[in-house]
């Protein structure tokens, strides 16, 4: 057994170790740092598959805007030590058994499929070339979607304002 | 060749005038919008009888057949490459006898409401809705294309919905059309989806292609409509009975007929528009329009008889036991129109064999005139006593002589006694049945004693029984636009009988030799006679007989003794058995069973409704669950299950 | 030396991380920990995204730049779920999911 | 790439651009009176519905992610209509609204995410117009911004959507995974009929029809119809509903063509559920805009029965009936909003004796109401009719048979409301309302819009011969 794979287990562990303790833990606070560990675990992984770029985009974006984002907004509505109201019994044991029927066909799906590699070629991922492609309007540009998500950021940004703002303009 | 062009008008005139009335009416000229509705719609009655008189004695007849003249035809909608909508209109007998029909029962309607709802609040709504509509008759009635047709068929359902919701602040009234929307609806899906299953397998929407191809034992659109079944059942036999099924709906076959007597509640002589000459006939119109085609299919023809049949009987046993006068008259409508249905189906195409369809539109054209003349009546009775049930009624004859003798003439004409129009028309019609269907004609029989039975019943209970006892402000018979159309129509009744329509409206388009046959015409005249000696007996003085008979089996003995014995028994017969046995069971039935079958598929909706609710809670994390698991109820369902 | 593992090994990560994210969004009462139960589903599609990217279809970009694009977007939807969050907060004074069922049959 | 061709490939999409940054400028710069900002605002959506009708071209730009024709531009006109009815009819709301503008800002951008969601060529284009046509769409939800229940609507749909678009996000990564591309007309080539890719297929068309509001993934829809803005509700009811069901047709016709088998059978099955629970759910509704929510939902059953007939009569219909859908629930939704607007009531029951005091009211609701039942000569009737029509090509008579039976019992709900209208006493009915020039037009349109789309054949011979089929 490689050292490149052994470092895949622990990887894949940690993050769905740490994935379940997220969706589990009564302390909301635990919770997001759960989920903060859980999102740090995808960026090594990502880092495993030599996608640095990607994994760095990962820790900005998630770690250090989506995860503050969200402990901010725990401590507006709540006392961080709480204890979180349990979840109902039966939705529990329901979605418990839900989740695993589905999982199970799921990855039964994808394991059936065999995923072949219809091109061995080297993956190579430069950043320069996420640049090049971003901004490009040729073949395999996506400046497109760019432009797009840019407008949804702006009118996101918007939204945000004209309703978290409330408080303040009264 | 022949320029009908100008047939457009007739429809376009009351639309129009809907249009003005409707829009402007109640506003600028309420108290003319009757005298407008009223002269625009006798232009259209007139250019419907020169249409008339031009098609079936100048040009209609090519080498002794009456062609189908279509002088008006576009397209209006390319619906895909092989089906199109148009709209045009058709000028063969049937349309032709039906233009008549209409314009001239709507035109008597129109005069005879212009004293009838005088001084009502929306006088003008009142007219508006009488042309929308007959327009929407007189469109259904000339539709070249199914689908054309299918279109005016539901507008006549809305127009009669606003008619007989016209009180609305009636509950009743609200009620009962409301009932008669949906009823109507529930059979227009047959017509519906019977139109999609005709469609799809002719490969068109156009009645002329669409008979032709469909009667070609060789076309390939027959071939793929009569291989393909289901439930063993070929498609075209599905789609002619589903097409009946919403001629059935508005024709009140049975069960379908539950929102009939219901629809009372509209104003009287929108009953004798809409439920003697008009929209009840659609049915028949509808079967006779693609008769060709139900030739060819001996089943879906035998459900056509025997739905007749069995209506026919079934609505004459009720009529005997009703006591709202209008309520009568609707069975009986329903009774006749069950004659004129089975009269189709024991028909064959063209020739001798044909007297069945040609017996049937004749009869729907006496009885369009004998019906409405009758209902007019009601509505001069109503109108002058205040209410609908015979027991405030009685002696009115000396009160009201006109209506009486009209309303006389009416009766002996549904009863069939010559040489009134009602007799000659049933006559054809019993023949037809006694060479093609001896267990039809037996019914048949039946049945026409008992109409005249029931009729005479209605008759000597308005106008004779007891002392006229009216109360209240002076009372006179109505106005001089009310007395009109009941004299017109009275001597319609007596005179249409001897119109040749045999010579005109067949089912191959050429002209039939009818006579009447002495020996044959006994037995049906006999029967008539009786039932009305035996009504007369029962109901023409107040007497105690029909009580006292049902009232004790022992009495009966001593009753044998007297002069009335052969009476008695009869009355024994019709009382104890046909009222209390049949009639009244038959009524129960027909109000509890097939009226309570709808009301508990309401509930059961309501109730499933209730049951369901508990999936909307309100929770998004059960949303969540169900939207889950739907999408792998239906991974699985496709992946694993079918293949 | 990495082909030790395979794809099928990446997928079956990423695929019981989404319906652990899955898992949390139906039991978690807490309307932000629903929110964390969706970065869970959307990271998982990510891990899909690049994995395809990297093994099968490594001649152009499109899986990294989906992954790119669900990012940002995750973002953005995060940001206005809070805001409404908050609003609901100030109205409800309680972020219980439970208590937010006004609207129902 | 030439520049000439982009500016008129993407002339509607620039446009609401434009207005976007107009409004922003608007916004920055000083106050102005809300009643001529309003006035100013429908103008230019109005010049925006002029400016999509000129000069239509086609072709595809942005190595064809963006993808454009005569059917493309018109399905966005249609919404650019929606639209502006909308707009108008919100006047009453609006002009007391402290962030009109932005809600103005918020709905475009969602406009312009349908845009590029129906002009997509490719999937990742494709979702990234659908969040651009939700997110924002959820924050105006919550418009309402002191109501609990508007929050609670935004809430449910924002959290319901990320949900769905996660499932459906792991859908396109299975299809990506098994097709290797992100282009339709690449996928379309590599789709079989191999489990794994009928179940990303499933997740697909989960997705789809969480915002088409299909049962069993339609059940956050009345709560957010009943707690959203009144204006959002109309606007998720048509125009999300309208722009998604275009995508679909045309994916389905296209990428899914291989295995038509299989959706066909689910969208049998789909369509059935969804006629029957969206009427089961609206017989027993109060509140007017949860009734709406579910005839709508049923309204979309009838819709699956016209795609299920998969030819170009299935699509023509299609996009024909949602125009009259759009006309048909808008001129409900707007009496609604009007009667909301001026006096807060939303209950069936307030509508008692609306005829006594309302009479033009009532008649354009009535009209309305008769058109999404069915009854001719309204546009729904031929709507209708048409769907069962294209559904019926495909000989599969029991699903007709069940729609059209579905058909009764909508009549039988929709004439309870006409009931109420016109024949109920009520003690206290609305009094009489005084509607402001703008929401009167916008009614005005929509019903001329249900009386002669159905009688003028042009309009669907239009969209049949720009429609494409098997």
């Amino acid at each position: 057994m490689g050292a490149s794979k052994i470092i895949f287990y622990i990887i894949s562990t940690f993050i769905l170790g740490t994935g379940i303790l997220a969706v589990t833990a009564t302390k909301i606070f635990r919770a997001a740092i759960w989920l903060l560990f859980s999102l740090i675990g995808i960026a090594a992984l990502y880092f495993w598959m030599q996608l640095e770029f990607i994994a760095a985009v990962q820790i900005i974006v998630y770690v250090g805007g989506i995860v503050v984002l969200i402990i901010f907004s725990i401590f507006l509505t709540q006392k961080s030590g709480d204890e979180m109201p349990k979840p109902l019994q039966q939705r529990k044991l329901f979605s418990l058994f839900a989740v695993f029927f589905a999982f199970a066909f799921t990855y039964l799906l994808i394991h059936q499929y065999g995923f072949y590699s219809s091109n061995p070629q080297p993956f190579e991922l430069k950043i320069s070339d996420i640049g090049m492609q971003m901004l490009s309007t040729t073949e395999h540009g996506f400046i497109l979607p760019f432009e797009v998500v840019s407008m949804l950021l702006l009118a996101a940004m918007i939204g945000c304002i004209v309703i978290a703002m409330k408080a303040k303009t009264e | 060749m022949n320029n009908y062009s100008y047939i457009s008008l007739i429809p376009l005139l009351p639309i129009a005038t809907f249009l003005l009335l409707g829009l402007f009416g109640r506003k600028y000229f309420s108290s003319l919008s009757g005298i407008i509705g009223t002269l625009s719609l006798s232009v259209s009655a007139f250019l419907s009888i020169l249409t008339a008189y031009k098609y079936f004695f100048v040009d209609g007849k090519v080498n002794g057949v009456f062609q189908q003249i279509i002088p008006l035809k576009y397209t209006w909608l390319q619906f895909s490459p092989t089906i199109s909508i148009d709209m045009g209109i058709v000028v063969d007998p049937l349309s032709v006898m039906m233009l008549v029909v209409i314009t001239f029962v709507s035109l008597m309607v129109h005069v005879f409401s212009l004293g009838y709802m005088k001084g009502e609040e929306r006088f003008a709504t009142y007219y508006a809705f009488l042309s929308l509509f007959t327009f929407s008759m007189l469109g259904l009635v000339l539709s070249t294309n199914i689908f054309q047709m299918y279109m005016f068929w539901e507008l006549v359902g809305v127009s009669s919905f606003l008619l007989i919701g016209y009180y609305f602040d009636k509950p009743s009234a609200v009620a009962a059309a409301k009932k008669a929307f949906i009823v109507t609806r529930f059979a227009d899906l047959g017509f519906l989806i019977g139109i999609l299953i005709l469609a799809f397998h002719a490969e068109t929407l156009d009645f002329q292609t669409l008979i032709a191809r469909l009667t070609d034992p060789q076309s390939s659109q027959i071939l793929s409509s009569v291989t393909s079944s289901l439930f063993g059942v070929s498609a075209l036999t599905w789609g002619l009975t589903l097409v009946f099924m919403g001629g059935a709906g508005k024709s009140a076959m049975f069960p379908l007929h539950i929102w009939l007597p219901d629809a009372m509640e509209g104003p009287t002589p929108v009953s004798a528009l809409i439920h003697a000459a008009t929209m009840v006939v659609a049915g028949v119109y509808l079967v006779a329009r693609l008769f060709p085609v139900y030739c060819f299919d001996v089943s879906a023809l035998q459900v056509v008889t025997y739905v007749g049949a069995f209506s026919a009987l079934l609505a004459a046993v009720i009529a005997c036991t009703q006591t709202d006068i209008k309520r009568v008259l609707a069975y009986s409508t329903m009774s006749q129109i069950g004659y004129m249905m089975f009269s189709l189906g024991v028909s064959k195409y063209g020739g001798e064999e044909g007297l069945g369809y040609m017996a049937s539109l004749f009869h729907l054209f006496t009885h369009a005139f004998f019906k409405s003349l009758l209902f007019l009546g009601a509505g001069s009775v109503i109108h002058m006593v205040h209410s609908n049930e015979m027991k405030d009624m009685g002696g009115l004859r000396k009160h009201m002589p006109i209506t009486h003798i009209t309303f006389l003439i009416a009766c002996l004409a549904i009863a069939g006694i010559p040489p009134f129009a009602g007799f000659f028309s049933k006559e054809e019609i019993l023949l037809a049945a006694f060479h093609s269907n001896k267990l039809v004609f037996f019914v048949a029989l039946f049945t026409s004693g008992l109409t005249a039975f029931y009729m005479f019943r209605l008759y000597y209970s308005i106008f004779w029984k007891k002392a006229a006892h009216l109360h209240g402000e002076h009372h006179d018979e109505g106005t001089f636009t009310m007395k009109i159309p009941l004299v017109i129509l009275g001597a319609c009744a007596l005179l249409v009988g001897f119109v040749p329509i045999s010579q005109f409206i067949t089912s191959d388009g050429i002209g039939l030799e009818t006579h009447i046959d002495v020996i044959f015409s006994i037995t049906p005249v006999a029967l008539a006679i009786a039932g009305i000696l035996l009504a007369t007996s029962l109901y023409k003085n107040e007497n105690d007989r029909p009580i006292k008979i049902s009232l004790a089996f022992g009495k009966f003995y001593e009753a044998a003794h007297k002069k009335f014995y052969i009476d008695e028994v009869y009355l024994f017969i019709i009382q104890k058995i046909i009222f209390n046995l049949i009639g009244r069971p038959a009524a129960w039935i027909d109000k509890n069973i097939v009226d309570g079958l709808m009301n508990l598929l309401a509930f059961i909706t309501a109730e499933f409704s209730e049951f369901f609710k508990g999936l909307q809670s309100g929770k998004v994390q059960s949303y969540a669950l169900y939207f889950f698991a739907g999408i792998f109820g239906l991974a699985v369902l496709f992946i694993y299950l079918v293949k | 030396m990495i082909n030790e593992i395979t794809l099928t090994d990446i997928l079956f990560v990423s695929t019981a991380l989404f319906f652990i994210g899955v898992y949390g969004f139906f039991t978690r009462r807490n309307m932000i920990t629903m929110l964390m139960s969706i970065e869970l589903i959307l990271n998982s599609v990510n891990i899909n995204f690049v994995a395809f990217n990297k093994y099968l279809f490594p001649q152009h970009l499109d899986g990294i730049f989906f992954t790119i694009f669900i990012i940002t977007i995750a973002a953005a939807e995060a940001a206005v779920a809070i805001a409404i969050i908050i609003n609901l907060y100030r109205s409800h004074r309680s972020i219980d999911v439970e208590d937010a069922s006004e609207l129902k049959y | 790439m030439i520049v000439n061709d982009f500016f008129m490939l993407m002339k509607q999409e620039l446009m609401i651009f434009v207005i976007i940054f107009i409004l922003l400028f608007i916004k920055i710069g000083k106050d102005r009176s809300a009643e001529n900002l309003l006035y100013f605002i429908n103008a230019l959506l109005l010049i925006n519905v002029i400016s999509g009708f000129i000069l239509p071209s086609e072709g595809m730009i942005f190595s064809d992610m963006f993808k454009t024709n005569s059917l493309i531009m018109l399905e966005k006109n249609i919404l650019n209509i929606g639209t502006l009815i909308i707009s108008m009819q919100s006047y009453s709301w609006l002009k007391n609204h402290k962030h009109m503008i932005e809600f103005y800002i918020l709905l475009l951008s969602t406009l312009m995410g349908m845009f590029f969601m129906i002009s997509s060529g490719n999937v990742l284009m494709f979702y990234l117009g659908l969040e651009l046509s939700t997110i924002p769409l959820a924050a105006i939800a919550n418009f309402d911004l002191d109501k609990r229940k508007s929050s609670e609507a935004a809430f449910k749909f924002i959290i319901s959507s990320a949900f769905s678009s996660g499932l459906l996000l792991f859908g396109i990564s299975l299809i990506y995974g098994t097709t290797g591309s992100l282009t339709f007309s690449e996928i379309g080539q590599h789709i079989t009929s191999n489990p794994l890719q009928i179940f990303a297929f499933v997740l697909l068309l989960a997705g789809f029809s969480f915002k088409i509001s299909v049962v069993p993934f339609h059940l956050w829809t009345a709560d957010v119809y009943e707690g959203a803005p009144i204006a959002v509700t109309s606007y998720l009811s048509v125009i999300s509903k309208g722009a998604v069901l275009f995508v679909f047709v045309s994916v389905l016709y296209t990428v899914f063509k291989p295995i038509t088998e299989i959706w066909y059978n689910m969208l049998f099955l789909l369509s059935i559920v969804t006629i029957l629970i969206g009427n089961l759910f609206a017989i027993r509704q109060e509140n007017f805009k949860r009734f709406l929510a579910f005839s709508s939902i049923a309204q979309v059953g009838f819709i699956l029965v016209g795609i299920t007939g998969s030819s170009q009569m299935g699509s023509a219909s299609v996009i024909y009936f949602v125009l009259i859908y759009i006309f048909s629930n808008l001129g409900a939704f707007g009496v609604v909003s009007i009667v909301s607007a001026l006096t807060g009531k939303e209950n069936i029951s307030d509508y008692k004796a609306f005829y006594k005091t309302n009479p033009m009211l009532s008649w354009v609701l009535t009209i309305a109401l008769f058109s999404l039942a069915g009854v001719p000569p309204t546009a729904g009737f031929f709507g209708k009719f048409f769907l069962l029509m294209a559904g019926a090509a495909k000989g599969n008579y029991i699903l007709i048979t069940i729609a059209a039976l579905n058909m009764i019992i909508s009549f039988y709900y929709y004439l309870r409301v006409v009931k109420a209208i016109f024949m109920d006493e009520n003690n206290q009915p609305i009094e009489k309302l005084h509607v402001p020039i703008l929401p009167k037009l916008a009614l005005l349109i929509c019903v001329i819009g249900i009386v002669c789309i159905g009688l003028m054949s042009g309009v669907y011979e239009y969209i049949y011969s720009l429609s494409t089929g098997f």
